[in-house]
């Protein structure tokens, strides 16, 4: 297969963001980008969605941010960020020569929060907007919003007044039902949901008897957390009309696959990125392969195309 | 920090060196081509398996001629016992070279390291060469300091301490840096090691007023500056990557 | 160290049930212990929460019922038993001879089934109850009580009103706040809670396009939860008053330490039993030793000892 | 069922027999002691990581002698990938003897078994030989069929079938059995293999009024009973845990 003919397979309008591919690098995990060109070929990476941002700068948390897990990994990175005016001054500039949607994640304590950042967006040259409603890593606000249909709804709606470009909504999985969360932002005008975020998570170091993170517990990422994210995929999936992009665990072009017959449009690569850092290259080739072995045209084939009926 | 290369390459030898440390060499001829002194790699230890990451370790000299870098690694839990088990010619996957190195432009350099901190101590022995280069190579036991050999080669003087006197000075490589800067004028230290070792290394530099860089741990995800759990706190607040602005930094700059 | 020395670090009376070691096998991975006792050393089990039992005897679901996952797997067997009569007539006079607590894990798709499955138990020499309130893999009831506190609380509030033993109510983790639901089953009369019962997840078939499952989605259990079971036994720890029975992952002595000094006063061990029938010895041994190298003189000094101020 | 082991062993042997597929032995006296033609082991691949699991193997042989059980398998994943990556003296935990075996009573019994599934088949000739024994052995080309000397050994006659007829005659391990048992007596029937296969050898069995067993596989957790995740229907109504209550049955007794 060539490039135009793989380029042809995998193209996709989501949501209003024209993507070259439906594989997106997944917020905290993909830097702004910049880090990942030495490895990647910009025209298999279908988006970026930055580093979490908020109104102000922040240091993050203090102590240890990183553990690992079985099939996993635990961060309490806690949102450092240079501030929303220093992306859009000094980040965005660089990062917009890879010619790929850029995706704003956005943070916030507060309703304000959300609005000021996107109030602050209003002239910047972006392609979508990401809410993010469900970082478990902060002490206020952010998760807080996402486990909860009425301030989910709330955040959704003002952010949505106000944005220039589409908005994504992230959603949380620490939560009894998803569904009924995105039904809420969907309602309240999100473009698209985009889930799951980190389950939260905790270790104790049986040496010290201390948390081992210093912000006590983590965000849960990576293979291990495959199975629960293809369930709340296809739980969202069949709530929703917007367009769904799923993440968790995705580590290779069956994954991604798994996701798609669950009824994600697009998907998120995270962890996967620190273990190969060329690996959503890889997905994006592996997934034209697939098609070309089922005879299939177009990666939209596959979208929510799970058999249910009759084992 | 440079152009980054992940290079799906292969294991040239993997060699216990004592009973719990492994020399290997890994061909990898765009890191050994770019690297320098301080800097690292990641190493692929069960491709998206578990354990899940990458794991850092420092770059302890390159062969340009076989276009191979080498490493030292002890066995301390999952990662390294895996690569332990790994045979010569087996496949492995190595990103780097990653970080920024050690400054290297001193007529008279100290080097101070322990345990595994020696590692990357020994490249930038080799590099400075044929500038004469003092050591102190600290370990627990005389087992773990199969370095003196590999030091004698490149340095004009290798000193050597172990915690239990079986090799060189009994105590710890801190233990001759009284006596060493009272003799001799250096004009840098390069040290490697435990944080209380560095703590100590630092004061005896700020003492004598010695330009001193410290090669700092932290434990990484990605090695490349893209997840930001690696930091290390700034002396005038907020973090570094230790990944990305170090492993190497001057001691005024980091909190130790 | 001896067997006496061993005992005496680990008795423990837990909510009124006297246990040899707080090592106890949890429901539906232990059998009825019969089927390990080729394997295992009964001092050394502090109980046997015997595989889930229903009014009537339950088939279980059609299909696969066993998936792997990045390090767990996902199982949707659906309650197969033979129904609570059979248990207490055949089963219960076999397995008495163990000597080791018997737990009866009680379900049911109505409190009615939930007071029945109580009354029936009535005069059975068993030494607790574990009230099932999270299965995951029925069609209807068991889970949907697990996730609502109200419902949570009226199936233990009846359960207990008629038990002559001590209430166990096993959690579900599918919840956002389950520190919540465990407050509301203690105020309805709960002796202890266990938790966590398996995550909801899905796979699905890239050749097929099928769920893997043969009930499309099931339950994840094994070293990938055990992040998300020790943050909620610590948030629920903080909670309740009551003790805390953790579990979820748990393969090692030191595992099982981190439940510990999360706040659990006992822990089950799952799916490790499928690995090595033997794990739940060698986890006391490994539990003896470590609080030996400690100093400590009963496990119970572990008990909630995280440190959590000034890392 | 009788007594279990859980032992903790060591691999005796482990060498590939063609491209995929490998013989190992494992020094495991407690299992060769109470071994029956049909039963299985479960094979530790990576000890509580990923994968998790336990891999369910069945026996084809015992040597008495040596203590020892041979198994062969071919590597289709991760955990049977792992397996062949271990080497001879690695250690391994396995355990067994697990399910029911083959009734092995009758006098002139024919064995018919596809790929793998020749596996349990080996161990029920070896047991029932001196009685004469014939087998059909089938495989997809003659590259899996080192069976057949394997089977020469034990047996008074063995079929070859391959699907691309490279080796005996073209077929599958069911097109040989019309002619066969139009022509010989037979007093009892062992299939293993793929799920079309065992029907079809059921509905021979059955219009010859031969009694017939059928070695079932089903995805695994614990391997003897404790999970109820193996099922398999009962004709009547309701699940057989394959691992206990089979994994051989009586042709008559489960739905295939
Ligand atoms: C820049 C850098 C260079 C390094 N160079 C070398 C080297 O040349 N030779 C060498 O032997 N080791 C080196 N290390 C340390 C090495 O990375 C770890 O020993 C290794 O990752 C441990 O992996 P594991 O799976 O065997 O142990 P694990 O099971 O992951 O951990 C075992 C123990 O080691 C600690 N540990 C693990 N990783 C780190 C880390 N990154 N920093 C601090 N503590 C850690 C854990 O907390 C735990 O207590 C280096 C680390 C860094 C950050
Ligand atoms: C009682 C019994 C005896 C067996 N005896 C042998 C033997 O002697 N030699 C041999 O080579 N194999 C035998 N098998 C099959 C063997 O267990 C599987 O091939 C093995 O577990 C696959 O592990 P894996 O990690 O390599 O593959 P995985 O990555 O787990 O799976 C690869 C593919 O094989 C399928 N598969 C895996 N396990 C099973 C299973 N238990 N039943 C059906 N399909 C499965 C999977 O669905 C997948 O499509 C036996 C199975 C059973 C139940
Ligand atoms: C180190 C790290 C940092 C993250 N930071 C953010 C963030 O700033 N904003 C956000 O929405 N998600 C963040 N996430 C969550 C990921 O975007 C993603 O939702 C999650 O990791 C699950 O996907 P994965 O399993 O593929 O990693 C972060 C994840 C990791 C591992
Ligand atoms: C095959 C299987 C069957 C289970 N059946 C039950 C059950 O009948 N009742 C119950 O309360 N929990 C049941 N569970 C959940 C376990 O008791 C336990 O809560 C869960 O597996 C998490 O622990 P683990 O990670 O140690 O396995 C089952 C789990 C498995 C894997
Ligand atoms: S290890 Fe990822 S930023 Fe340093
Ligand atoms: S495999 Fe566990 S009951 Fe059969």
């Amino acid at each position: 297969m060539n490039h135009a003919a793989k380029t042809e397979m995998l193209a996709v309008n989501l949501a209003g963001i024209q993507m070259r591919t439906p594989i997106i690098g997944a917020s905290g995990t993909f830097g702004n980008g910049e880090e990942y060109d030495d490895f990647v070929d910009w025209d298999y990476v279908g988006g970026i969605s930055v580093k979490g941002l908020t109104v102000e700068p922040r240091n993050g948390n203090h102590g240890r941010r990183i553990a690992e897990t079985p099939a996993g990994i635990m961060n309490c990175v806690g949102l450092q960020n240079p501030g929303i005016e220093v992306f859009v001054n000094e980040i965005l500039p660089r990062i917009r020569v890879y010619k790929t949607p850029i995706i704003v994640n956005i943070n916030g304590n507060t309703v304000e929060d959300y609005i000021k950042i996107t109030e602050m967006l209003a002239g910047a040259e972006v392609a979508g907007i990401e809410v993010n409603i469900s970082c478990p890593n902060t002490k206020h606000g952010c998760m807080a919003f996402g486990v909860n249909p009425g301030s989910a709804a709330l955040v959704t709606r003002e952010v949505r007044k106000r944005a220039k470009v589409p908005v994504i909504v992230k959603l949380s999985p620490n939560v009894t039902d998803i569904a009924e969360i995105a039904q809420a932002v969907e309602a309240a005008g999100a473009d698209a949901v985009s889930l799951i975020n980190t389950l939260l998570g905790m270790a104790i170091d049986t040496k010290t008897w201390k948390p081992v993170l210093g912000n006590l517990t983590g965000g849960l990422s990576g293979p291990a957390i495959k199975p629960v994210a293809v369930r709340m995929v296809w739980q969202v999936a069949q709530a929703v009309k917007i367009p769904v992009i799923g993440l968790g665990g995705i580590s290779s072009a069956l994954d991604a696959i798994e996701f798609f017959l669950a009824g994600a449009s697009a998907v998120q690569v995270g962890t996967a990125n620190f273990v190969n850092p060329k690996i959503m290259n890889e997905i994006a080739c592996g997934l034209c392969s697939y098609l070309e072995e089922h005879d299939l045209q177009h990666y939209s084939q596959l979208v929510g195309k799970i058999n249910v009926g009759g084992n | 920090m440079g152009k980054k290369f992940w290079q799906e390459t292969q294991i040239v030898e993997n060699i216990p060196v004592n009973t719990d440390t492994y020399y290997m060499k890994i061909y990898a001829p765009d890191i050994a081509a770019n690297a320098n002194p301080g800097q690292f790699v990641m190493a692929e230890v069960n491709m998206l398996q578990a354990p899940l990451l990458n794991r850092p370790l420092g770059i302890a000299g390159v062969d340009k001629r076989q276009k191979s870098i080498t490493i030292f690694y002890r066995v301390v839990g999952k990662g390294t016992y895996l690569l332990s088990q790994k045979r010569k010619a087996e496949c492995i996957r190595v990103l780097g070279p990653l970080g920024n190195g050690f400054e290297l432009k001193a007529q008279r350099p100290l080097l101070i390291g322990g345990g595994m901190g020696l590692a990357p101590l020994l490249f930038a022995a080799q590099a400075t060469c044929p500038v004469p280069v003092e050591v102190i190579a600290g370990g627990r036991t005389e087992n773990e300091l199969f370095w003196k050999s590999l030091f004698e080669e490149v340095c004009q003087q290798v000193h050597i301490t172990t915690d239990d006197g079986s090799l060189g000075t009994k105590g710890t490589c801190v233990s001759p840096l009284a006596s060493l800067l009272s003799k001799n004028k250096f004009d840098a230290m390069l040290a490697c090691g435990p944080i209380p070792m560095l703590r100590a290394v630092v004061e005896y530099a700020q003492s004598y007023r010695i330009p001193c860089q410290v090669s700092l741990e932290e434990h990484m995800a990605c090695g490349f500056g893209a997840c930001l759990t690696c930091t290390c706190e700034k002396q005038d607040g907020g973090y570094f990557q230790v990944c990305k602005q170090g492993p190497v930094f001057r001691a005024g700059e980091v909190k130790l």
